[in-house]
């Protein structure tokens, strides 16, 4: 199997879908000629043109908005976010539309339609261009949210994505577009929305992270195995709908467990997960359910010392994975 | 406007190659939307019904409007008064007055929504909600979508002076007019939001006056006269068949009642300023029109009245005894199942 | 002291502020003239004038944004959304702009202003006008989010919140406005941001709430004495900044928790609570922490069987209080 | 524009009203900003600072906007290409550095933010944050305080000709329009928004077309003069501090390097079409005007160079020295302490 980035996956399962049916498009701020501020539709305007890769206007609730109307018609739009601190001006449209067109219209209408958009940081994007933004869709009912870790997972689910039914808001990690490689098969294939995937067995501590703290959590597991520390890591993969059992198994595999975002602590989806272990798994615990996160301050600052302050990485994460170890 | 020979001899309607019975066809639709609404306060103040939203003073905007397009094939994106549209594009009195008893055969939205968020399928009229001009940018999508199909359908979108000062106006009609699209703006001006009067709502003082800043036609029409919003929404339609791009279309009026069942417009605004709208009223003069070209008679008026209010009662009749949803369908439809 | 309605301690507080400081004006759609949809504003205009209750164009994203430059110059804005279900055009002013207006200036500039807006349901408003929106803007640091439940308590701590230094996101939960009534001094107080408030001292269960559920929830602790059940209700009043010491102490009080808001489950801030709780107070708990919650569909829907279905009341609260007492 | 008699004889400056030494410090602030702008990209070529975003090609509108406000009364909200104005009301080139290097002195956040993103009380710029346009309701906001204070200051925004099709460029003019503010809105045309040119971006061409939709002037300057720009400006100006209200101003320039530091603009435009806007870049064209007019001479205009050069070399050297914040400054400042 071909070894290709976590970027690349993204721009070949676009290309792939393109192909595989005509009415999937592609709009957004440079999303054509120039192909993507970080190349994520590299090559898409060359091979599909000008009608089916629309450089949009600087607008992103039209952006959305657009998408669903394109959607609601029948259409498969991909629309991108430049970044998703810059989604914000579509949450209208996002959360009071595409989410409850199905509802709303007791199923005859529905937005099949995809917005994805580079999240986080690490990259020197200061306070705007690193926010993490999944908690302020993830309470928002007709609305699903994938936020892979590998290539691998980016391009199944991204097809996954496309081909759903309903709106689907997909989130990168922008340090993990050329950070991360991994294996991903020629030939066509799905990951299914909605199922998380153990991406290491263990027995000591369980981990549940996703994105790019998911490698955090992996590094950190690889180096505690040398002291004696078994670590179990669950990848979310989908926030939304979320994989109940998935979360529950791994929580009774060790009976401790550490959730791991990059988003802020307070009001984050890690407090979802560890509201959903302490109902449904609570005597399974054999300590209190810990949660490593990124700080309540609204985001990330631009000088390398704070921004370094602010990103979780597999020290810290190893550090906490070592207290619950020896709870 | 009409060939030379024949403008003193014909009437308007057949100078816009409208026939009797079309026109006859378009007071119908006015008088049936009114005396649906008139009736859905009658049943709101009687405490049957919790909720009214008006189209009383736009009636012949919308039904002029809707006139004007393809009832086949184009689409709407309209907006919670246009009562007068829905029953051109093909709802019935019966569709109207489940939706306002909340019942489960409501085609709108199955009793979820509040009366006047309209959405059908079979007619292509896509489900909106309560915050204004959103439906303004999903009507643009629908212009793309058929665009890149090649199909020759325009969509059309409606919406409120008030709700014209939303971002979602500005982002729509620029992506609109960049990529010249099949789409028609028409704004519904009755000169009020809520309590907010143009004055304090709208620099400027004219919607239309803004399609120029993006490079489209701004047409302003009298929205009493169903025969000038008919016009000015067949060119645009026209024009947008023909790749020309969209046109944004200001149709004025005035709102003859409270914003809704739960306003009470006698606190922001002089009663007196009603009575002098009543006069203008599409309904009293259209028919007058009607008449003037002896299309419509005293007793052909009274037999029309008559039969448009046993409509009204037979639709209320039914729908009261319809049954509500089922408490499990709260549930249901959050996601495809 | 006088007994006043929920909504009339809103126009008090509001025509008490204007008094006390010139810098207190109000903008917003219909809060002028008509005195707000609601009638929250009535008599402002007449006795401020049109300068300082200011009708505004139908544009929230404008409302709040003219609010923030004018907070940032100095002046006091109280800015009232509609519905809260129509501040999503707001979000990215918000979120993006006042939130952050402080951290990204180093303390140069602030935004003291507040957004009040009627959440939440049970009044046939339907789809889009009976959201609960809190958990759309908790994850959000440079934020505050009071949501009182008593006449008192909105007196209270709307002063405070004018008063206050940052943005407040004021929620007024629109079932209370004339249905709950209370007695409020006739004299000048202020209730702190960020302190919670036991409403109701009890031994067996401990329920934590606001707004609306507040009152399901004395109600059902009042029914359920006659059974022998002892329920201890903490009223949180205010949900950013958290009060996380009497959080923990009511959690101690009884060991068994219960937390109950309108808003929906998933995502919802229950979910923190309930995070909070087990990472903090694991080994006071008798019982897995539970959480009653609206249903995790769109919204609530018009028709009187489905809102009623969404709709908590005090039986459900009853039921899930029985349940954790008999654990 | 001056007077009858003495046009021929009065230089364009002149009969602004402009002193010769004005428009020199106008120059040398518009050299100055370009200077440092250039500097930053060595620095970021070098790999000494992580991010650039230019002020190129637009030095005369900037330069000159700012010099028709008073300094000491107007705001302003800028955007983050605004280098020149900034100098203009008071930030030094070491503040520029500072920010450059993410220093904890640095004034506009202290290292929070990007370069470009301004803000500082000193001189009544409130801070800007990346997501476009939503300064632009700050400063109605201000200008609303200002009304409402009866101050007579007025309030400058700028934003991208891309950035004003967002919708709170729509509801900031509407509201200024509504309330008669004194608010200046300045849209920088540099003709692209990152790769999207105007064609693709703006219905109908025309930023300032739009104005009049708003019942206010909307007024198209040569953005690579300086001293059109100031008229335009001190016009807007004293409109709105005689209570006029709002004016739209659009001055049309071109961005002469990348978007940033982050951007290859070849993969988007012709390198001769850059070729053919440097042709008409302020810097050369005022130059020449100081020439023509006999204020600046090859010799003094060497000097201020090497002037200029050692004021950047000496902002760099004590940026690129100055501590980062301390890490515990990440918690700091999220509310009021
Ligand atoms: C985004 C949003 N804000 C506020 C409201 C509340 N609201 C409903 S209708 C209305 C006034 C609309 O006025 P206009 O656009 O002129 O339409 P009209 O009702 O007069 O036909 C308002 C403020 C809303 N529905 N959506
Ligand atoms: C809301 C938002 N969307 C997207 C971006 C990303 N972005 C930064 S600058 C820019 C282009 C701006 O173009 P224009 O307004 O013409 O200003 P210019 O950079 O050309 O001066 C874009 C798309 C952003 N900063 N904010
Ligand atoms: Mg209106
Ligand atoms: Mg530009």
């Amino acid at each position: 199997m071909p070894v290709i980035s976590y970027i690349d996956a993204v721009t070949q399962a676009l290309q792939e879908e393109m192909q595989r049916d005509e009415k999937v498009f592609v709009l957004g701020e440079d999303v054509g000629v120039r192909g993507g501020v970080f190349r994520a539709t590299d090559g898409l305007y060359k091979e599909f043109g000008a009608e089916r890769v629309i450089d949009t206007p600087l607008t992103e609730s039209a952006i959305a908005g657009v998408a669903i109307g394109a959607s609601v018609y029948g259409m498969r739009p991909v629309a991108e976010m430049q970044f998703a601190d810059f989604i914000m001006p579509a949450y209208n449209q996002i959360v009071s539309e595409a989410a409850k067109m199905r509802y709303r219209s007791n199923n005859t209408w529905y937005c099949p339609l995809v917005i994805r958009a580079p999240y986080g940081g690490g990259v020197h994007g200061a306070l705007y261009h690193s926010q993490s933004v999944e908690k302020l869709f993830a309470g928002v009912p007709g609305l699903k949210i994938v936020m892979p870790s590998t290539p691998y997972d980016v391009k199944g689910l991204l097809k996954s994505a496309i081909r759903d039914e309903d709106p689907v808001l997909f989130l990168e990690h922008k340090r993990c577009y050329r950070l991360i490689k991994g294996e991903v098969p020629t030939e066509d294939y799905t990951v299914p929305i909605g199922e998380a995937e153990v991406k290491r067995e263990g027995d000591d501590v369980t981990v549940i992270s996703y994105g790019l703290t998911l490698h955090f959590a992996l590094k950190a597991a690889e180096e505690l195995e040398k002291e004696g520390i078994s670590v179990h890591v669950l990848d979310l993969r989908t926030i939304i709908p979320l994989d109940k059992e998935a979360i529950l198994e791994a929580t009774v595999k060790t009976g401790k467990v550490l959730i791991v975002h990059e988003d802020n602590l307070t009001g984050g989806f890690g407090g979802e997960v560890s509201a959903l272990i302490s109902e449904n798994a609570f005597f399974e615990l054999d300590a209190p359910i810990r949660r490593l996160a990124g700080p309540d301050v609204p985001a990330m600052p631009y000088s390398p010392p704070l921004e370094k302050e602010f990103m979780l990485n597999p020290e810290k994460v190893k550090t906490a994975i070592r207290e619950l170890a020896e709870f | 406007m009409g060939s030379e020979e024949s403008v003193m001899e014909t009437s308007r309607h057949e100078a816009l190659g409208l026939s009797d019975d079309q026109v006859l066809e378009m007071y119908r639709t006015m008088l049936l939307a009114r005396k649906i609404d008139e009736r859905m306060w009658l049943l709101n103040r009687a405490g049957k019904i919790p909720f009214v939203i008006s189209c009383q003073g736009q009636e012949a905007t919308q039904v002029g409007a809707a006139f004007a397009l393809d009832r086949e094939k184009d689409w709407l994106c309209p907006y919670y008064r246009d009562l007068g549209m829905m029953l051109v594009f093909g709802q019935t009195a019966k569709d109207q007055m489940l939706s306002a008893f909340a019942r489960a055969e409501e085609p709108n939205s199955a009793g979820r929504q509040m009366p006047g968020h309209y959405g059908d399928k079979r007619f292509r009229v896509i489900s909106g909600s309560s915050p204004v001009t959103t439906q303004l940018l999903h009507a643009v999508g629908v212009a793309l979508a058929g665009k890149m199909e090649k199909k020759d359908f325009v969509s059309l979108t409606s919406f409120g002076e008030g709700s014209s000062n939303q971002g979602d106006f500005h982002e729509g009609l620029n992506f609109a007019g960049v990529h010249n699209l099949p789409v028609i703006f028409m704004c519904e001006n009755n000169k009020y939001a809520i309590s907010v009067p143009i004055e304090k709502q709208l620099a400027g003082g004219s919607v239309a006056a803004r399609g120029q800043g993006y490079g489209m036609p701004g047409i302003s029409v009298d929205g009493n006269d169903p025969l000038e919003v008919y016009e000015a929404v067949r060119d645009a339609a026209a024009r947008a068949r023909k790749g020309e791009g969209p046109t944004l279309i200001e149709a004025t009026a005035y709102r003859l009642v409270p914003h809704s069942s739960d306003d009470d417009d006698r606190t922001y605004r002089e009663m007196g300023e009603v009575e002098e709208a009543r006069k203008k009223d599409s309904l009293v003069q259209f028919k007058k029109y009607l008449e003037d070209v002896g299309i419509l008679s005293t007793e052909s008026g009274a037999e029309l009245e008559r039969e448009i209010g046993h409509i009204v009662d037979e639709a209320t009749e039914y729908a009261e005894q319809a049954p509500y949803p089922d408490p499990s369908e709260t549930y249901t439809h959050v996601y495809a199942e």
